[in-house]
């Protein structure tokens, strides 16, 4: 059978999701995030999953509303403030110890997720060594200076967005669009891209920026370039 | 002359920065220095989202919303600039690529000791973002604050209160009223508003501090807020 | 029928190959398989230098020095391929996104264990390449064997006499007068060829072997070499 | 002063280098070879340098020439066998005590180099445990799987090939022609690329395949595409 990846609907291409899932979402400064898979997850409805995203109140993604929906039971993320003093959703359910919460450093974040795509378990890193978000985790001494034991991070769904998808699933972003979302693919058990565009042909090899063995469905949702 | 406004301690820091370098702006107030860079020299900015090459703000009407830096401002890129993903960005800050970067700061100590990312706000969520990694994997890690707190505590400390960013990363501290070096034997200040006597600065200060032999006037040029 | 050529144990094993898989075919005999896809399964051949998509073997006067497999082949890409750096490619292997790697072999082990990379020739260097990291990366490893040495000699063995390339890692022998496949209770044959008995067969084995009940005759179509 | 690391020559690139200096050469199945960079170093003459490429003695790449003239006093690679049943230049150095070899998994082998440039001393990997290779490694079980301990390797100078080069350091490379470039890049303190082209102009970002802060001189040295 001809590969073909493009699904008609973010819900085909999400499939059924068990509860206690562990779900990946790209995005981060305003760019790439899968907006449209995470409201489909939303229909969708299953419960107590934990969610892997760089902002657990970032109020351009639709994870909020995961979060408001009470389908989430930990975050793993670099940052759960909302803005100004008062409490965001999440941190009301979270001083109601209703949510869990994993803060990780960005950059020992999107390495254990790269980890996880790559078969690496477990790798040792600078970042965190002698701060409340690394207590208690194995440290040991390399030229000198001491590391953290970070180990890997891996999940069975990621919803990612980029701009243009082809029928193998290649994924190509714009600009700073990728961000998490080509760690996060290699490293989830089912991928669904949400792109601008879906190309009928395969994409030109040199445009490919995640290759399509990471992907495994593409949905077209139009949207500005 | 007064003591600096935010434009003119971003100014300050900006005159130090490296030929050819590569500089990381922390959000806030270090990301003011791209402003105020010296015209004759060849500098890359790096934003933790992937950017290697940022550029000034874009002008009204020319915003593309995929292309944004770490804080969400809608950029452009400078001639040469490129885009990696979010893991090979921090590969880049942890691998010791940056020569500097500029981060605001609650507090830092004698052995250059790092707090800047949580300041206790009860019941509000943490947001680590790429604080700890940049303090560990620059070359130079520099800070740019107020000497003293709103209600004129002192910020520069023989050991940090809040919570640690990393430990014994600071090199050079710029403020409104001096700059300081974080150097083997302790805090040196190395330029002084006229105003400060060096008793004062002491009395503003957490920690021992001495004044550099070759320790100059503090001063920037008048810029409009 | 007598026993099978070369590329009659390549066609026996392509016919396996799961439609839309991901392949990875090591040097020698196992790249003929190539040669014997079945054409209505759409399969993506990875090389370990980085190409996910190879194509068959550029024709003359079409060759690019610069597209060029593990092997060293002047080849071509398919629709949809993909290329990315070493880093990342052994980063695809190891993170199990590879379905099916055929490896040559100079023993299987009855617990899966492979060698395949130093038949201890004194004095030669060692070339292991990308062996060891498809042997244990690949979701399943395969191997594509004569059944015995030259001098007679099992390779099928209680145990490998000659330095492991992975342990534990082969899930099917494909041979010349067999096709085993290596089960928790050790070597079963699931198909052999029809001149030679059960009873050939064990006296050929290093370990012990059992017949599948539903063992089929082992065939292939009459292929010109 | 406007960035330009294009040089005119190789010597130039290249620079100085010390007695003993870790040296990594790119290039893999005929793409890739830095040989110009490389004839460049064997007239520069250091001794005892250590050679991190992947092979010692392909007979398309010049890293054979740096042996046989006696400047390499060890080599990290995965492949060290000559062609055919005659004992190779290295292998003869390699059976007299005369040269140094570690044989590394290719994937451990890049893995371990980009792990070099981006700031991880050390991870946990398959590949390699229950080998010959990694004996007397440190072991350690995740996921009920054993792993060996790999640590990085870093370099003084990578020479590495690409397609076009602009004066900001950005490379782009053609087809399998980056293979281990970009890793060696990130892991050494001098990286040269030569290219077949310089560019006056940058190269658009989308064509950067290897930012230019990884590189700190390009050569063009012409040759077909």
């Amino acid at each position: 059978m001809a590969i073909d990846k493009r699904v008609q609907s973010a819900a085909d291409g999400i499939g059924p999701v068990k509860d206690g899932a562990v779900v990946m979402v790209s995005g981060f400064g305003g760019a790439g995030f899968a907006n449209i898979l995470q409201d489909s997850l939303l229909e969708i409805g299953p419960r107590d999953i934990t969610l892997v995203a760089n902002s657990a109140t970032h109020p351009f993604s639709h994870t909020h509303k995961l979060v408001e929906a009470g389908l989430v039971a930990k975050v793993i993320v670099t940052a759960a403030r909302g803005r100004g003093s008062d409490l965001s959703p999440f941190e009301l359910l979270w001083r109601d110890g209703k949510i869990e919460l994993e803060c990780v450093p960005q950059g020992s974040f999107s390495e254990r997720i790269r980890a996880g795509g790559a078969g690496i378990p477990a790798f040792f890193t600078p970042p965190g060594y002698g701060t409340d978000l690394c207590a208690g985790k194995e440290v040991r001494e390399f030229n000198g200076r001491p590391h953290v034991l970070e180990t890997a991070i891996t999940g069975d769904l990621a919803l990612i967005r980029g701009d243009r998808g082809d029928r193998y699933g290649n994924v190509s972003f714009r600009f700073t669009q990728m961000n998490f979302g080509h760690a996060m693919a290699t490293a989830c058990g089912h991928t669904v891209a949400e792109v601008r565009e879906a190309l009928d042909e395969a994409m030109p090899q040199e445009e490919v920026q995640l290759p399509g063995v990471y992907v495994n469905s593409v949905v077209a949702v139009g949207g500005e370039p | 002359m007064s003591v600096l406004s935010r434009n003119q301690m971003a100014w300050r820091a900006a005159q130090d920065l490296p030929d050819g370098g590569v500089v990381n702006l922390g959000l806030g107030m270090p990301v003011l220095v791209s402003n105020y860079m010296p015209a004759d020299r060849d500098i890359f900015l790096q934003s933790e989202n992937g950017i290697l090459g940022v550029g000034p703000e874009a002008e009204d009407g020319y915003e593309d919303r995929n292309l944004v830096d770490a804080g969400s401002r809608r950029i452009t890129l400078r001639p040469g600039a490129s885009i990696v993903d979010s893991a090979s960005s921090f590969a880049m800050i942890r691998g010791g690529h940056i020569d500097v970067t500029i981060l605001g700061a609650f507090e830092v100590a004698v052995n250059g000791d790092l707090a800047n990312w949580d300041s206790r706000v009860p019941d509000k969520g943490p947001l680590v973002g790429g604080a700890m990694d940049l303090a560990a994997g620059a070359k130079s890690t520099w800070t740019l604050m107020q000497y003293n707190t709103r209600d004129g505590a002192p910020r520069l400390l023989q050991t940090c209160s809040l919570p640690l960013t990393a430990p014994g990363c600071v090199k050079r501290v710029y403020t409104d009223i001096a700059v300081v070096e974080v150097r083997a034997e302790g805090f040196v200040a190395t330029e002084i508003i006229p105003t400060i006597s060096a008793e004062d600065l002491r009395a503003r200060t957490g920690a021992s501090i001495t004044v550099a032999d070759d320790c100059r006037p503090l001063a920037a040029p008048t810029i409009e807020d």
